[in-house]
């Protein structure tokens, strides 16, 4: 247990030592953003009807880039080296990791959504669930990210290598995420949705940490 | 020549004669913005469509012209650090950009708040807006560069190298912004086919644009001030200084 | 003068809360620059005061 | 505590090459142990296996006696690795990568007065690599020495009783190499076993063993 | 000119040694397209009008995620240092490294983009332009993006902040590439948004190699 | 040809500590100097400054007389230098390599018979080196001391007038060593300098000069 949390603070030491580099995903995510009008037209009226399936995918991309760095700096320096040869499970200590992740990188995007949903002309009424979608999913994108971060880690060009592991498996996630904000533009009931992102969190909580160390151990050996 | 480009970059001559000129920067500065404020808020007549709302205009304009000389500013003095290697100049380009930054986002937000009542809306797509939004983040991507790096030298370079490189985008982005915005939309509401202003309103808005510049070099000096005794802490002169001071306080 | 009164200056015709919140948000922007710039060059002179009357005492002490 | 590890009819191909075949080893408490031979001879890989990191090999090893499958656990608690790459973060300060592999470590909080004697643990271990002055600077800005100092440095933090070291002498000056050879017998001596490879030569002791690759 | 040559080659056979890498935009670039009708909506006349927009968005993506890579290897093994003690000129060298990386990120970008504009119900009569432009458009991002990177190249998570640096820097290219598919498909003449995209590649192919190697050396020396 | 590196007052300070302060350098041909210091003494650094890749320093730095930023392109046709990372790219084959540090040196084809003279030379460099047999493996699947020593061919493979070295020998086995001392000897001896910092003994030599720091 000591381990995990030294870890977990460890990694948050790490990444607000640079409080810039926090910020950097959800800068990417507004600019992201900011790109779609400009490239599709800056009709209100337009941008009202793809703003919830803009900013998921927008959230989604922005969680994505920023898990390249998850297990790298760890690879580069020999440190992960270490941590598979720590006594502890392995499977807690990544587990530290990817919670630190969230915390500095989903939590704030979802945080942020609503802003940027006043820019694309997303109706009103529909805020709060896309906060809450995005914090409940971005959990379960973490996660199941860390493991293609853990298989991509030992390679050279991993950053776009993990997008083509990874996103084939966020597509469920993105499915119920955006359908609840749609849903609760539209006026129906979210509870369904936001239940599947719950289940969805729960069943990744279980078996992707096993999955990420399995993959940490495949890495290192090659 | 070059000796008196020197001496003006020398740290130690540029502290002492910031030291003077800084208090009448400081006394411009809260003069016109006390003078402007009461004229804008109190004794400008209201715009005859959008009311007393249009007062947002003596924050507003004053704060987005600002935000677009600070950055040339700050590529200005990229430049002089790299090419004549004056210190200086770096320090005050470091001082700069997070005030631009902050004007960047009154003029962002005072014109968001403005739209709510003229538009109906916080925001629309509209060439200056955009242009604006951009603006800001050129200067979050120079400020998150400077800070990236562990060595200051390089860190001052770098920053240097993006803003040039910025300022040069920068009119590139407003024509292609402005000429995407007259391809898309029908020209519903636009911020320059007012009619022109009455003078009692257009003046007070002069006085505050000189108040937010005199505010302006009033600020760099004093933090270029600090950032000097903080990277020349370990020089000669600043000791004597500084042990000077504390001799004083004895 | 362009209001009757104290409260109707406070009202700014219904614009209230526009006007107000963006001179707000501007003042206090401008505020907590000088604030912090004010604090900043403080620190910093206390820090280097600091130092130069421990060299001073320790120079002093080595005589 | 008598601790053992042992290799049985080891043997590892690269490349249609084989590095060794059919090495018997007994590495046993109070020894060093060298490995020896020219560069890419095998030395690298072979601590690699001993160490459980490369499974691409034939042959067994024994822990105490225990085939490794089975006792790797136990294993994993009393090994010390440091191999080529030193496993410090740069963006961390020598202080803070310490403070991290204490803690990997699985060193409870009771054992020594809590977590300020963890803190005087790693400052004195920092003092004994050369390191005072320069606990609190990123490891990056350190020099190429200063940042293997800091991966030495966790050999008198961590007590483990079998140390394996890939060439721990690179980048460090000849203090250094002497300070270290004086802790590698010391260790030996108490009980420990090091089983260590480099092209630096050795003072001759009494615990010294090697084994030729190549 | 022979070490031009030279880097041309050995980063060609570098990159073309893992084919897989060079594959990996253009599935970045699909997958991308792929999720926006789940997340949107996969009514085609909705499609349709945004298809061009999202196409030049999720190309520019895919491009600048392939950026990240461009130096940091170098970096790290030390060719780098070695590229700048040559006595060749520095932004020559570069360019060659720019070249390449065009060659195999953008160019097949372009010509894989028709493609996805079926999918996404891309009117007839855009394909030629959309493929045009994005190649024009590409040469000029990837130069642009160099700048990017050789300034980020010495930091640890250099991946999202290239994009915050880069992507304001992309917005004119953006515009104009965009703006001649849409153009294309209104039956507007093209002519003015393509010259357009040449005089940017002009100006940046003229610029962007001094402020790379600039670049390049402010990152050594840090 | 009669080369000479001056340095005058040469400063350098990192993080409010001066590595070194007035330093006064002259490396001219026939000589090895070699730098000496512990761990963090700034030998790294010094080689940085000398060789043109730090620029955070004071003081003036001479080629033949003339000052450093005139003379700059002249000085780099004359330079090698190896530092602590080997500049080997893990993707490619020993020989591509070199392939590429060849053309990167300006070397123009028809000076020996075309490009085959130009194969037959890398592959002889890569034999010296003791890595006939290698040529065509990925660099990234050769052992530590092989890496560097593809980053030592290039010693042989580029004439270059002026060596600078950090810590050549760093993972390189017995038989190389000694190889490798040899060849900065016979370097020297035919006119050229070399310029190293090491922690290895160096075998005393007329040639040798020694510069300490720290
Ligand atoms: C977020 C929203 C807004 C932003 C980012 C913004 C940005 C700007 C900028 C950059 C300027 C200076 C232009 C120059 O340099 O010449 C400006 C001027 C101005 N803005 Fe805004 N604006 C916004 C909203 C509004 C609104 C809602 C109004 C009122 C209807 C308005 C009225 C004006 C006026 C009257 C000027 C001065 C006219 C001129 O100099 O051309 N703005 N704005
Ligand atoms: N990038 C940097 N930023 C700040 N300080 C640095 C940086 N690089 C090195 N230093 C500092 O400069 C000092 C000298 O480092 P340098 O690498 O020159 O030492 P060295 O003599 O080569 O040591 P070694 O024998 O370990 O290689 C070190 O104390 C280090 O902390
Ligand atoms: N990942 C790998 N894939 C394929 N072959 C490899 C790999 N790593 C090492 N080898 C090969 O195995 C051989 C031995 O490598 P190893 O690193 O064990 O040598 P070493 O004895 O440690 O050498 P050095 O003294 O240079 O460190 C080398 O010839 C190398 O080519
Ligand atoms: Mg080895
Ligand atoms: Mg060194």
């Amino acid at each position: 247990m000591i381990a995990v949390k030294a870890t977990l603070v460890r990694d948050l030491t790490l990444l607000l030592r640079r409080r810039g580099e926090v910020l950097n995903p959800l800068v990417f995510f507004a600019l992201v953003i900011t790109l779609f009008p400009i490239a599709i037209s800056p009709d209100p009226e337009l941008l009202a009807v793809i703003a919830p399936g803009l900013l998921w995918v927008a959230a989604l991309l922005a969680a994505l880039l920023s898990l390249d760095s998850l297990f790298r700096s760890d690879y580069d320096d020999g440190s992960l080296e270490q941590l598979l040869l720590a006594p502890q499970p392995l499977a807690a200590l990544s587990l530290a990791k990817v919670a630190v992740h969230w915390l500095l990188t989903g939590l704030p995007l979802a945080l942020m959504a609503p802003v940027l949903g006043i820019m694309l002309a997303l109706p009103a009424g529909s805020y709060a669930i896309l906060a809450l979608s995005l914090a409940l999913g971005t959990a379960s994108l973490s996660l199941i990210g860390a493991i293609g971060a853990a298989l991509t880690v030992g390679l050279a060009r991993g950053g776009v290598l993990l997008s083509l592991l990874v996103l084939p498996l966020y597509i469920p996630v993105l499915i119920f995420g955006a359908g609840a904000v749609q849903a609760a533009i539209l006026g129906d009931g979210v509870a369904a949705h936001l239940a599947i992102l719950g289940a969805l969190l729960a069943a990744s909580l279980m078996l992707a940490p096993w999955a990420i160390a399995a993959s940490l151990r495949i890495s290192i050996n090659g | 020549m070059w000796a008196f480009i020197h001496k003006l970059g020398s740290p130690k001559w540029f502290y002492t004669i910031s030291a003077k000129l800084q208090p009448w920067f400081w006394a411009a500065a809260v003069l016109l913005l006390v003078v402007g404020s009461l004229w804008g808020l109190a004794f400008a007549p209201a715009d005859y469509q959008q009311g007393n709302s249009f007062r947002i205009i003596y924050v507003h304009v004053p704060a987005a012209f600002l935000a677009q000389s600070i950055f040339i500013s700050m590529a200005v003095s990229g430049l002089v650090f790299m090419v004549w290697k004056i210190k200086v100049a770096d320090m005050a380009a470091a001082v700069m950009a997070p005030l631009g930054a902050a004007m960047t986002f009154v003029a962002l937000f005072s014109g968001a708040v403005w739209g709510v009542p003229t538009w109906g809306t916080w925001w629309m797509w509209d060439a200056r807006l955009t242009s604006m939004l951009i603006l800001l983040f050129l200067y979050l991507g120079v400020i998150a560069l400077r800070g990236a790096f562990t060595s200051r030298d390089s860190a001052s370079r770098a920053a240097s190298v993006l803003a040039m490189v910025g300022v040069i985008n920068i009119p590139i982005i407003k024509y292609s912004v402005d000429w995407w915005y007259t391809l898309h939309q029908p020209a519903s509401f636009t911020l320059t086919s007012r009619p022109a202003m009455p003078t009692e309103m257009w003046l007070p808005l002069v006085i505050m644009v000189l108040g937010f510049y005199s505010f302006f070099i009033a600020l760099t000096l004093m933090r270029t001030r600090s950032e000097i005794l903080r990277r020349e802490a370990n020089k000669r002169w600043v000791q004597d200084l500084v042990k000077g001071q504390v001799e004083e306080t004895r | 003068m362009a209001f009757a009164s104290f409260s109707e200056f406070l009202a700014m015709g219904g614009h209230a809360p526009y006007v107000w919140s963006a001179w707000g948000v501007t003042a206090l922007l401008l505020l907590a620059t000088v604030w912090h710039a004010r604090a900043e060059q403080r620190l910093l002179l206390k820090g280097l005061k600091r130092r130069a009357r421990r060299e001073n005492s320790a120079r002093g002490s080595a005589q | 505590m008598s601790l053992c590890l042992q290799a049985r009819q080891l043997a590892c191909e690269r490349d249609d090459r084989w590095l060794f075949q059919g090495l018997d080893l007994d590495i046993r408490s109070g020894e060093i142990v060298r490995i020896e031979g020219p560069n890419g001879s095998g030395k690298t890989s072979l601590l690699k296996i001993l160490s459980g990191q490369l499974s691409d090999y034939q042959g067994e090893l024994f822990w105490n006696g225990a085939a490794m499958n089975d006792a790797r656990e136990h294993f994993l608690a009393n090994l010390l690795y440091l191999g080529h790459a030193p496993g410090i973060k740069s963006g961390l300060s020598p202080l803070e990568n310490l403070a991290w592999y204490q803690a990997l470590s699985g060193e409870s909080n009771e054992e020594s007065s809590g977590a300020n004697g963890h803190e005087e643990q790693r400052l004195d271990a920092l003092e004994r690599v050369g390191l005072a002055g320069f606990e609190d600077v990123p490891a990056g800005q350190l020099s190429a020495g200063q940042q293997r100092r800091v991966a030495l440095a966790r050999l008198t933090l961590t007590p483990r009783a079998l140390w394996v070291l890939d060439e721990p002498f690179t980048a460090i000056d000849r203090h250094g190499v002497a300070d270290l050879e004086r802790q590698l017998v010391a260790h030996a001596q108490s009980g420990g076993c090091v089983l260590v490879t480099t092209h630096h030569e050795l003072t001759a002791s009494p615990l010294l063993r090697r084994i030729a690759l190549g």
